[in-house]
C-alpha cells in the first residue's frame, strides 16, 4: 500500500516542446494516481535552466521536504552523484529516467542511445546501397545523450563502411540552431544523401536544405509533429520515405509506476531499458493522427504496462 | 627657443635644485603645451606659478612630478646630497626618482580614489604602508597633517573619500600632500589648490604654506586669486602660451604689474552699480530662494554648507528628467566639471551644443551646420583657447573646459541660469570678459542663481543669500553687500548676535 | 563605522535572516544540523565564484566567463588531478597564471573586459568539452572527504562560508594590497601617478579571482563527486546577481566581500524557498525571477538614493 | 586607408570577410553565393537584436538587456497562437509581437527606474517571468505560422533574402538615429555621463525610457519574424541570443563601458559570428576546438581592433 507515500519529480529543463509533453505526461497519470488514492502527493519540480548544480539543490531540498521517491530526469549522469547518494542514504527511492544517473543506487530507465544512432544507419544502408556522404547533427555538446547517439551513429558508419560522415554540426536540440548550422555548413558539402539527427532538428535540416536548393536528402526525423507533418507533405508530393525516431516523453510515467512499485515493496531490477518509439512510413498516418498539433508523438504507460515492462527485464 | 630661459632665480641661489628641467618641452602631438625652457626650485624656495587658462602651467607641473616624460630636454632630481641626479627613462623609473626626491603633489583634477577612505588612499601615495598595523600609521601621519594644516577640521577617516564635498576632498588631497611619510616632502605642487576652498580654509592653507617655506620646504603653487599669489609666494615665475615670460622674486611685482605681465588689461571688477531690478520672485513656490527677472541672485556663506545641494535642488526642480518641453526652464553650469559637466568622448564642439539640442534640430536632425557656427560663434565670444573645435574636450586645459560649460549654458535661451562656482580655474582675463557677459545677459532679463566661494564674485550680485548649516542664515542686498558682512554671518557667532 | 557602511553590509544580512525564517516556517525540518548543511553545502562553491567575480568587478570589469571557467576547472580536477596529480595541479596553476596573464592583457592594451571574458568563455568550455567529451570523472578522495566532513555543532557548509567570507575580507578590506586592487576600481589614475604599474595590479586581481574560481571549481566536484563540461554555467549570472545582492556595484571599486558570500547564499537559499512553496511547475521559472526582484527591491527600503 | 583603419567597425569587417573566404575557399562554386545568403539571412536576426542591445549598451555601464531572448519567446508565442496560421491576421499578429516587446520594455524599465535594480540584474529576473509567461500561455506547442508570412520571410528579392533587407533598412533607421538625430546624441551624452547629461538639460529618463522600449520592441518583432521563419516559435529560440546580441556589439567596436557606439559594427560583427561558426564546421572541427578557436579569435579581434583612444 502506497497510498500514504509521496513522490516527486525533479526535471532539470522545461524549455522545450518534449519536456513540456513530459510534464503533462506526468500531470496526467500521477495526478490521476494521486486521486485515485494510489499515492499521497506527486508534486513536479522543475529548473530554469539545464544545470546539474541546480538540480542537486532541488534534491536536497526534496530530501529535506520528506518525499518518500524522487523521480529525476537528471542534467548529468555524473555531477548529481553526491546529491543522489545523499538521498539514497535518507532512505529515498530515486529513479532516474531519460537523462539517467551513474550512482548505483538509483534505479535506471534507458533508453539505448547509441543503438538510437545506429538504427539509423541501417535504416539509411538499406534505403541507400550504394552509400554516400552523410551530414551528422549533434545536440549539445558536453552532454550525455549527445555523446551516446553520436557514438552510435559513428559505429553505424564503421559498420558499413559505403558510408562517410561529411559533415558534422551542433544543434542544440532547437530546430533553429540545427538550421542555422546546417545552412552554414552546407555550402562546402558535397552530394549528401542522408542526415543522422538526434531530435528536434531534423524540420531545421530540411528547411536549411530546401533554402539552398539542394537536393533533400533522407533525414531521419525525431518524432515532432512539425516533422512529421512535413513528411507527410512531402510522401504526398513526391513519394518522400523516411523513418522518424526518438524518446517519448511519457516514459516520465513509467519512471512514477516504477517508484510505485519500488516502495511498494515490488522486486525492481535497477536496470530497466525502454524501447525508443520508432515511426516508420507504414505508422505515419497514424502517428499524426494520435500527436497533437505542435507536440511530440508520445506514449503513456499505466500500472498494467509498467509491471509488464519490470517482469520483462526481470527475467 | 632659448626665450623661455630662467634667470637665476633670487631666492638661495647656491643650494641645489629639488628639480631642475634643462630644455625641456612637452607637445601633444601637433599641440605645443609647452616650449622647451630651463626651470629649477631649491629648498625653502615658494614659486608661484600664473599665466592665462591653457598657459602650461599644469603641463609644466606634471614634468616635475612625473606625469609624463618631456618630448625633448631633461627633468633631473639631483639627489638631496648634491649628486649628478637622476633621471628616469621609464614611466616607473620617472616616478620612482620623482618620489624618492620628496617630490608630491596636489593635482587640479583631483586624484584621489573616491572608493577607499582617506587612510586608504594615503597608502596609496605612500609605498611603506604595509604589514601589520599600517591603518594606524597612516591615521598617525594623516592627523598629523590634519592638526597642522586644518586645525579643527577633522575628517571622517573611515567614510569612503566619495562621500565628502568636494572641499573635503580638496582638504584631504592638501594634508596628503604634506603628511609625514618614508621620504618626507621636500616640494610639494599645489595646482590650483584653493578654488573650491572658501575663504577661512583657504587662509589657514597660505599660513601652512609659509610656515613650511621657511622651515627649507619648498611649494610650486598655481593659482588664478592674485591675492593668494602675493600672500604665498616669494618668487613669480609668469606664463603664456607655452612659455615662461617672467621669472622675478615677488616683490618685484604689484598686482597691477603681474596682470599686465600675464598679458591680461587690469579691470576693476564691480565698478559700476547696477540698479537692481524689480518685480516677482520667478523661482516658484517650495523654494527658499528667491529671484527676480534680470537678476544676479548669490549664495555665499562657507563651503560645503548647503548651498551646491540648495542649487542642484533648484535646477532639477525646473528642468524635468522625462519632460522635453519647447525650451527649458533653467540651464546649469557645473563647477565640478569632472563630475556634473564635461561629456569626455566628446569633441568641444559637441559639448557645446549639449544643452541646445532641441534648437538645432531640423527637419529631425541636427542641423551640422547651424551646430558649428554655435559653437564658433561662443568660441569667439569667450575665448575658448583651441585651433580645432573637432578636438576632444580633454584636450582643453581646465579653464577652458570651464569655459566650454559656460558656453553651453549661455548659449540657451533658459531664462534662469544655475551656477555652481563657475568661475573654479578660469584665469584673470577671462573672469572679468564672462563676469561683462553675465550682466548684459542679466540686463537683457537673464536671471542669474550664483554660489561662488569668491568674495569678489559674491560682490557683483544684486542680492546674497548666506548659507549656514544648510539653511539661508541672512539676506544681503545692494550696499549691505560687502567682505566683512559676508564673512560675518558665515560664522554661527554672528548670526545669534 | 559610518552609516553608509553599515547598511551596505546590513541588507544582505537582512534579506538572508528573512527568508531563512520564511525557509523554517515552511519546512522546520530545515532548523537542523543535516538541513542546514542540505540547504546552504551547494552555496559553497557558488560563494566562492561570487568572490571571484566580486574581484573582478572590483577591479571595474565584468567576467562573462566565470561558469565557463568554473567547469573547465570542474573537468581538471575530475579528470587530471585524479588521475595524474602532479599534471593535474599543475594545470590548475597555470589556468590561475592564465587568467592572471588576461588581467595584464586588459589593462596593456586598455582591452573592454566583457567582450575578453565573453571570448573567453568559449575557449574554457571548449577545453572543457575536450578534456571531457561526456560527463564523467570522479572526485580527487581528499577532496571528498574535505566537502562532506561533519564537524561537531556546526554544519560544513556554514563553516565553509564564514571562512571564505573571512579570507576574502582580509584579503581585499583589511589588507594593504587590497587596499591597491581596490584602488585600481576606484581611480587607476591616481595609482599610476603614485607609481603603481596598473598592468601588474590587474594581474594580481585577475590571478586573485582565477584562484578563488579554481577553488570554486574544486568544491562543485567534492560535492558532485563528478563533472561535466557545462557543469556550473550558471555561475556566470549567478555569480554576477550575488555581488550586486551583496551591495557591490559595477563601477568605482565599491564592493563588499563578506556581502558576496551572503549574497551567494541568499540565491542558494531563494531556490529552496521556491521548492518549498510548492508552485505549479509552469511558474516555477518565473517565481525565481521575482524573487530575485523583491529581494533587490527591499534596498529601497534602505532609501538608497540614485547616483 | 589609415582613416579607414581607425574605424572601429572595420575589423569586425575584416574579420567577417576572412571568415568568409577561408569557407569560399573550400566551397564548391555555387556554394559561394549559398554561403552568401545563408549570412545574410542568419546574421539578419542577430543584427535586429543587436541593434536595440546596442543602444542599451550606449546608456552606459551596466546597461545591458538581458531580456531579449525571453521576449523574443513571448512575443513569438503570443502572436503565433493569436494568428493561429490565418494569414488574414498577419499584420495584428505583427502589432502582438510588438506590443508583447514594449510591454516586456515597460517591466523591464520600471523594474530598474521604481525599484533601482541594477539593469543586468532586473532584465535577467524580468526575463524569467517572460519565459515562464510563455510556458503558461501555450505549453510549448509549436502553431505554424501563416503560409503567407514564412513564405515572406523564406523569400528572396534580386537574389538576397528578405530578412537581409529588413535588417539593412533597420541599420539604416538606427544609424541616422544614433549619429544625425537628437536621439542619439542624447544616448551617448547619458552614457558618458549621467549626471552631466541631467544638468545639460537631457531628459534623461524620458531617453533611457526609450531606450529600453526600443530593445524590447527589436526583439519582440525579430521574435514574430525568426518564428515565422523557422516555421513556429519554440520555448528555447532565443536562447542563442543572450550571448551574441552583446557580442556583436562589442565585436563591431562599440565601447562596452557606454557613450561610444556605431551601427556598421553590428551587422559585421554578426556576419562573423555567423561565418566563424560555418567556417571551423566547414573544416571538420569538433566542438571542443571550434568552441576554443572561436574564443580565441574573438580575443584575437578585440585586442586588434582597440586602439586606445584619445583619453580614457
Ligand atoms: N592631453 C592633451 N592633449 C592635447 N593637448 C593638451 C593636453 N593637455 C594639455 N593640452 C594643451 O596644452 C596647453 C597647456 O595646457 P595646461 O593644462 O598646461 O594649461 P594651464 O596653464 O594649466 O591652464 P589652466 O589654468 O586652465 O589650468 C593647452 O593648450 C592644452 O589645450
Ligand atoms: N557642422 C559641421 N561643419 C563643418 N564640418 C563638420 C561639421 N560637422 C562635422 N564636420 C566635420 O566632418 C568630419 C566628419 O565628422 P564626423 O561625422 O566624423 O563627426 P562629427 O559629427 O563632426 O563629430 P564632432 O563634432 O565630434 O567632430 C569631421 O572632420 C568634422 O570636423
Ligand atoms: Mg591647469
Ligand atoms: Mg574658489
Amino acid at each position: 500500500d502506497t497510498s500514504d507515500k509521496r513522490i516527486a519529480l525533479s526535471n532539470n529543463y522545461a524549455g522545450n516542446s518534449w519536456r513540456q509533453a513530459m510534464l503533462e505526461s506526468w500531470e496526467a497519470t500521477a495526478g490521476q494516481a494521486v486521486s485515485d488514492g494510489v499515492v499521497a502527493a506527486a508534486d513536479a519540480f522543475t529548473t530554469a535552466e539545464n544545470q546539474a548544480t541546480e538540480q542537486a539543490a532541488q534534491i536536497q531540498n526534496m530530501i529535506l521536504q520528506g518525499y518518500d521517491a524522487i523521480v529525476l530526469n537528471a542534467a548529468s549522469p555524473t555531477a548529481l552523484n553526491g546529491a543522489v547518494m545523499e538521498a539514497c542514504d535518507a532512505g529515498i527511492v530515486v529513479v532516474s529516467f531519460d537523462g539517467i544517473v551513474e550512482e548505483p543506487c538509483a534505479w535506471r530507465i534507458a533508453v539505448d542511445f547509441e543503438q538510437m544512432g545506429s538504427d539509423q544507419i541501417d535504416y539509411l544502408a538499406g534505403r541507400l546501397p550504394d552509400g554516400g556522404d552523410l551530414l551528422e547533427i549533434r545536440g549539445l555538446a558536453g552532454v550525455f545523450v549527445d555523446d551516446a547517439i553520436s557514438r552510435g551513429i559513428h559505429d553505424g558508419v564503421a559498420a558499413n563502411p559505403q558510408f562517410s560522415v561529411a559533415g558534422s554540426v551542433n544543434g542544440d536540440w532547437a530546430q533553429d540552431v540545427a538550421q542555422r548550422a546546417v545552412a552554414g555548413i552546407l555550402p562546402s558539402l558535397p552530394e549528401i544523401v542522408g542526415v543522422a539527427t538526434q531530435g528536434g532538428d531534423g524540420y531545421g535540416a530540411a528547411q536549411a536544405f530546401e533554402a539552398a536548393g539542394r537536393d533533400m536528402p533522407i533525414i531521419v526525423l525525431g518524432n515532432r509533429q512539425d516533422e512529421l507533418q512535413w513528411w507527410a507533405e512531402q510522401r504526398d508530393a513526391n513519394g518522400y520515405e523516411t523513418m522518424s525516431v526518438s524518446i517519448a516523453p511519457g516514459v516520465s510515467t513509467l519512471a512514477f509506476w516504477v517508484a510505485q512499485q519500488v516502495l511498494d515493496g515490488a522486486e525492481v531490477p535497477k536496470d530497466l531499458t525502454v524501447p525508443f518509439l520508432r515511426i516508420d512510413q507504414a505508422d505515419l498516418d497514424q502517428a499524426l493522427e494520435t500527436t497533437p498539433e505542435g507536440g511530440v508523438a508520445n506514449t503513456e504507460y499505466d500500472l498494467e504496462a509498467a509491471q509488464q515492462v519490470i517482469s520483462d527485464a526481470s527475467s | 627657443m632659448g626665450d623661455g630661459t630662467a634667470r637665476a632665480p633670487g631666492a638661495a641661489p647656491g643650494r641645489t635644485p629639488i628639480v631642475r628641467l634643462d630644455g625641456a618641452g612637452r607637445a601633444f602631438g601637433a599641440v605645443r603645451a609647452l616650449h622647451p625652457l630651463d626651470f629649477a626650485v631649491r629648498p625653502g624656495e615658494c614659486v608661484a606659478l600664473v599665466g592665462h587658462n591653457g598657459a602650461g602651467k599644469s603641463t609644466l607641473v606634471n614634468l616635475v612630478n612625473a606625469v609624463f616624460a618631456p618630448s625633448e630636454g631633461r627633468v633631473v632630481y639631483p639627489g638631496p646630497e648634491g649628486g649628478d641626479g637622476a633621471e628616469g627613462p621609464t614611466g616607473a623609473r620617472r616616478v620612482e626618482a620623482r618620489r624618492s626626491a620628496g617630490i608630491r603633489a596636489v593635482h587640479q583634477e583631483l586624484s584621489l580614489a573616491p572608493n577607499l577612505t582617506l587612510l586608504e588612499n594615503l597608502r596609496i601615495a605612500q609605498r611603506d604602508l604595509t604589514g601589520r598595523g599600517w591603518r594606524k600609521r597612516a591615521a598617525d601621519r594623516m592627523r598629523g597633517a590634519f592638526d597642522a594644516i586644518f586645525p579643527g577640521h577633522g575628517i571622517a577617516t573611515r567614510a569612503p573619500v566619495g562621500d565628502l564635498t568636494l572641499a573635503e576632498r580638496q582638504m584631504v588631497e592638501i594634508a596628503m600632500g604634506f603628511a609625514e611619510g618614508a621620504e618626507p616632502a621636500r616640494l610639494v605642487i599645489l595646482d590650483e589648490p584653493t578654488s573650491s576652498l572658501d575663504a577661512s580654509i583657504a587662509a589657514q592653507l597660505v599660513a601652512h604654506v609659509r610656515a613650511f617655506c621657511a622651515a627649507g620646504g619648498s611649494v610650486i603653487f598655481i593659482s588664478h586669486m592674485m591675492a593668494e599669489v602675493f600672500a604665498i609666494a616669494d618668487r613669480i615665475a609668469v606664463m603664456k602660451d607655452g612659455r615662461i615670460t617672467e621669472d622675478r622674486p615677488a616683490r618685484a611685482f604689484t598686482q597691477d604689474s603681474l596682470v599686465a605681465a600675464m598679458g591680461h588689461v587690469a579691470t576693476e571688477v564691480a565698478a559700476t552699480a547696477r540698479v537692481a531690478p524689480e518685480g516677482p520672485d520667478i523661482l516658484g513656490p517650495g523654494h527658499d530662494l528667491s529671484a527676480r527677472a534680470g537678476e544676479i541672485v548669490g549664495l555665499a556663506g562657507l563651503a560645503g554648507h548647503g548651498q551646491a545641494a540648495a542649487l542642484s535642488r533648484l535646477y532639477l526642480s525646473l528642468a524635468s528628467d522625462w519632460g522635453r518641453g519647447r525650451a527649458p526652464r533653467a540651464v546649469f553650469v557645473a563647477g565640478d566639471r569632472a563630475r556634473d559637466g564635461i561629456f569626455p568622448l566628446w569633441s568641444i564642439r559637441r559639448n557645446v551644443s549639449a544643452a541646445r539640442l532641441g534648437g538645432l534640430v531640423r527637419r529631425g536632425t541636427i542641423d551640422r551646420g547651424a551646430e558649428a557656427a554655435l559653437a564658433q560663434d561662443w568660441q569667439a565670444r569667450i575665448g575658448i583657447r583651441t585651433g580645432d573645435l573637432s578636438a576632444p574636450i580633454l584636450s582643453l586645459s581646465g579653464g577652458n573646459q570651464q569655459k566650454v560649460l559656460f558656453a553651453r549654458a549661455l548659449a540657451t535661451e533658459a531664462p534662469i541660469v544655475v551656477m555652481d562656482d563657475p568661475m573654479r580655474g578660469v584665469d584673470v582675463g577671462t573672469k572679468a570678459q564672462v563676469y561683462e557677459i553675465i550682466r548684459a545677459e542679466a540686463e537683457a532679463g537673464r536671471t542669474f542663481v550664483w554660489y561662488s566661494t569668491e568674495t569678489d564674485e559674491i560682490r557683483l550680485c544684486d542680492r546674497v543669500f548666506v548659507y549656514r548649516n544648510g539653511r539661508i542664515g541672512t539676506e544681503l542686498a545692494g550696499d549691505a553687500i560687502t567682505e566683512e558682512a559676508i564673512v560675518a554671518n558665515s560664522f554661527e557667532m554672528a548670526a545669534t548676535a | 563605522m559610518t552609516p553608509r557602511l553599515d547598511i551596505r553590509i546590513l541588507l544582505p544580512v537582512l534579506s538572508l535572516a528573512i527568508l531563512l525564517a520564511a525557509v523554517f516556517w515552511l519546512q522546520p525540518r530545515a532548523m537542523s544540523y543535516l538541513g542546514l548543511n542540505l540547504l546552504f553545502n551547494l552555496a559553497v562553491p557558488v560563494a566562492l565564484a561570487t568572490v571571484a567575480q566580486m574581484i573582478v568587478i572590483m577591479v571595474g570589469d565584468i567576467d562573462l566567463s566565470m561558469g565557463a571557467f568554473v567547469s573547465f576547472v570542474a573537468c581538471v580536477t575530475a579528470t587530471l588531478v585524479v588521475d595524474a596529480p602532479g599534471l593535474g595541479y599543475a594545470a590548475l596553476a597555470a589556468a590561475i597564471l592564465a587568467y592572471a596573464a588576461l588581467g595584464a592583457l586588459i589593462e596593456a592594451r586598455r582591452l573592454p573586459a566583457i567582450v575578453v571574458t565573453l571570448g573567453m568563455s568559449f575557449a574554457w568550455g571548449g577545453l572543457a568539452v575536450l578534456l571531457l567529451p561526456s560527463p564523467g570523472g570522479s572526485a580527487p578522495g581528499w577532496l571528498r572527504a574535505v566537502m562532506t566532513v561533519k564537524p561537531p555543532l556546526v554544519p560544513m557548509a556554514v563553516l565553509a562560508s564564514a571562512a571564505i567570507a573571512l579570507a576574502a575580507h582580509l584579503v581585499v578590506m583589511r589588507s594593504s594590497f587590497g587596499v591597491l586592487l581596490r584602488g585600481l576600481g576606484g581611480n587607476a589614475r591616481s595609482l599610476g601617478r603614485a607609481g603603481w604599474s596598473p598592468v601588474a595590479l590587474r594581474a594580481a586581481a585577475y590571478g586573485l579571482a582565477g584562484l578563488f574560481a579554481v577553488l570554486s571549481g574544486m568544491a562543485l566536484v567534492g560535492l558532485s563527486t563528478a563533472a561535466d563540461a557545462n557543469i556550473a554555467l550558471r555561475y556566470t549570472l549567478l555569480s554576477i546577481a550575488g555581488v550586486i545582492l551583496g551591495g557591490g556595484e559595477f563601477t568605482g571599486g565599491r564592493v563588499s566581500p563578506v556581502g558576496a558570500v551572503i549574497g551567494a547564499l541568499t540565491l542558494t537559499l531563494a531556490g529552496s524557498f521556491l521548492s518549498f512553496l510548492r508552485l505549479s511547475p509552469d511558474w516555477q521559472i518565473g517565481a525565481q525571477g521575482v524573487i530575485l526582484i523583491a529581494v533587490l527591491a527591499a534596498r529601497l527600503l534602505f532609501g538608497r538614493r540614485a547616483r | 586607408m589609415s582613416a579607414l583603419l581607425d574605424r572601429p567597425w572595420i575589423w569586425a569587417w575584416l574579420a567577417a570577410f576572412a571568415a568568409f573566404a577561408a569557407t569560399a575557399a573550400i566551397s564548391q562554386s555555387q556554394g559561394i553565393a549559398g554561403l552568401l545568403v545563408a549570412a545574410l539571412t542568419f546574421s539578419a536576426f542577430t543584427v535586429l537584436v543587436g541593434l536595440g542591445q546596442m543602444f542599451v549598451i550606449t546608456l552606459g555601464p551596466g546597461n545591458i538587456d538581458l531580456s531579449i531572448p525571453a521576449t523574443m519567446t513571448l512575443a513569438a508565442t503570443l502572436s503565433l497562437k493569436f494568428m493561429g496560421g490565418a494569414g488574414a491576421l498577419a499584420l495584428p499578429g505583427l502589432a502582438v509581437a510588438l506590443a508583447v516587446g514594449l510591454g516586456a520594455g515597460l517591466v523591464n524599465y520600471a523594474l530598474i527606474l521604481l525599484l533601482r535594480i541594477p539593469p543586468i540584474i532586473a532584465t535577467l529576473a524580468a526575463s524569467f517571468v517572460y519565459q515562464s509567461l510563455a510556458i503558461w500561455s501555450n505549453r510549448g506547442l509549436r502553431i505554424k505560422p501563416p503560409d503567407l508570412l514564412s513564405d515572406l520571410m523564406l523569400g528572396r528579392t534580386l537574389g538576397l533574402p528578405n530578412v537581409a533587407y529588413i535588417a539593412l533598412a533597420a541599420c539604416l533607421l538606427a544609424w541616422v538615429a544614433l549619429e544625425r538625430a537628437r536621439y542619439g546624441r542624447e544616448v551617448t551624452a547619458i552614457g558618458q555621463n549621467l549626471r552631466a547629461a541631467r544638468f545639460a538639460g537631457i531628459a534623461v529618463e524620458r531617453v533611457r525610457c526609450a531606450t529600453y522600449l526600443l530593445s524590447a520592441a527589436l526583439a519582440g518583432v525579430t521574435g514574430f519574424l525568426l518564428a515565422c521563419f523557422a516555421g513556429g516559435a519554440a520555448l528555447n529560440m532565443g536562447q542563442e541570443y543572450l550571448l551574441s546580441s552583446i557580442a556583436v556589439v562589442v565585436i563591431g567596436g562599440s565601447s562596452i563601458g557606454g557613450g561610444r557606439s556605431n551601427v556598421p559594427g553590428v551587422p559585421a560583427g554578426a556576419m562573423f559570428l555567423f561565418l566563424i561558426v560555418s567556417m571551423l564546421n566547414s573544416y571538420g572541427l569538433g566542438a571542443g576546438v571550434r568552441l576554443l578557436l572561436t574564443g580565441v579569435i574573438i580575443v584575437g579581434i578585440v585586442a586588434l581592433g582597440t586602439r586606445s583612444r584619445t583619453a580614457r
